[in-house]
């Protein structure tokens, strides 16, 4: 991993179902939280439902994010479902 | 002070703890949640509580900011178990402690409410072989949003 | 359960008490109240607490009664001291415990509210060597009233 | 003390203004909760303040009553001022 990437985390039923914690992606310039579950969901299988009906909820170095924040070389994304702590 | 954890804890500790800010204490309201049945299955026997560490401490620590922000809170504790729990275990606690009885109420179901749909947090119910993750209710967003 | 007391009282053993009422239980709130200058005077060392025996657990276990009405409410305790109490002394405990966080919170709440404006207690207040009861506040009886 | 007779109670300030803590009294028929207070209220000196302008809370059998509650033998009829617990 170097700075050039982009890490990317994925928890509980994303975690389970697409069968991944983490992921190191190259970081592609001007690239966006939407842009980045696109590519993501172009993998098929499991991964589509990264853009499919049940909410997705995303993270950029741990602070809440939304579809247009971008995403640059270094960050940490994450992916989950929404939250049930408590 | 916050604190994620797999071990069990003392709330009559705690309480003690927070009760020992100072002499402009007049209130502590405490939380305490238990694991129980959700009511999505039948028979449920347990939990497993997965997190994003890092990220769910700073969650809540600026639950607690917004929370001082609004009240007057001398001292706030959160804990928060993870992994794997049984029927009636404590799950979370929630701790305030205030000049005033109503700040110390209102801030301590802030948080609490606050947490439940912002602090990442996954809940796994067991049923004797099979798991089912918990889906996030439309009454917690709720009381959520009704504090904004 | 009730209890009007002079000594002291353990929130550890009453949040444990509490807890153990059933696995349906998955909320326990609690709130207890401290001795602090209420502001009347300055340098206040202490109070004096007078009840009126008998009255004073009946209107109490009548606020529950409401409370369990309005909200699930499996088990509440309260405990009020009465006598002599130094600065940062215990004075009142009030805790409930429910299948849910919301009911445990307002259940507690109100008991708490209702209690300040209708439970037959009075409030002394010890300056050095001097003494001065403690008016009815205002704000008091508008979080009463809140609740109807 | 008979069952003809009220048990008349006082506490905090108003037991301390009164130097009474209790009082047997003789019960008078149809009297009321506004009745005994006048009779009390005409001993003078610190008595008057039962109709002064500070508030005066009553319980008749240890229930919270008006003016208008009837007092009958037997009765405990206490006044107080507001309570200031908690």
């Amino acid at each position: 991993m170097t700075d050039q990437n982009l890490t990317v985390r994925f928890f509980a039923r994303l975690r389970e179902e697409l069968d991944t914690e983490s992921l190191e992606l190259p970081a592609t310039p001007g690239q966006t939280v939407e842009g980045l579950l696109s590519q993501l969901a172009a993998r098929g299988g499991p991964w589509a439902q990264l853009q499919g009906d049940q909410p997705v909820m995303v993270a950029v170095n741990q602070a809440m994010a939304k579809p247009s924040t971008p995403v640059t070389p270094g960050d940490e994304v994450a992916f989950f479902p929404p939250v049930t702590g408590g | 002070m916050i604190s994620i954890q797999t071990e069990d804890f003392d709330v009559g500790a705690e309480y003690e703890a927070l009760r020992a800010s100072g002499s402009g204490t007049g209130a502590v309201a405490t939380f305490s949640g238990l694991v129980r049945d959700s009511g999505d299955l039948s028979g449920v026997t347990g939990l497993f509580l997965e997190h994003y560490p890092g990220m769910t401490e700073q969650v809540i620590q600026g639950l607690i900011d917004s929370a001082s922000q609004r009240w007057d809170v001398r001292k706030a504790r959160v804990i928060h178990r993870v992994g794997r729990l049984a029927l009636s275990d404590q799950i979370v606690f929630v701790g305030v402690c205030s000049a005033h009885r109503g700040d110390a109420f209102a801030a301590c179901e802030f948080i609490m409410d606050a947490l439940k749909t912002s602090a990442p947090f996954w809940k796994k119910e067991i049923t004797g072989d099979t798991e089912h993750w918990v889906e996030q209710k439309d009454s917690d967003l709720d009381r959520s949003k009704a504090w904004e």
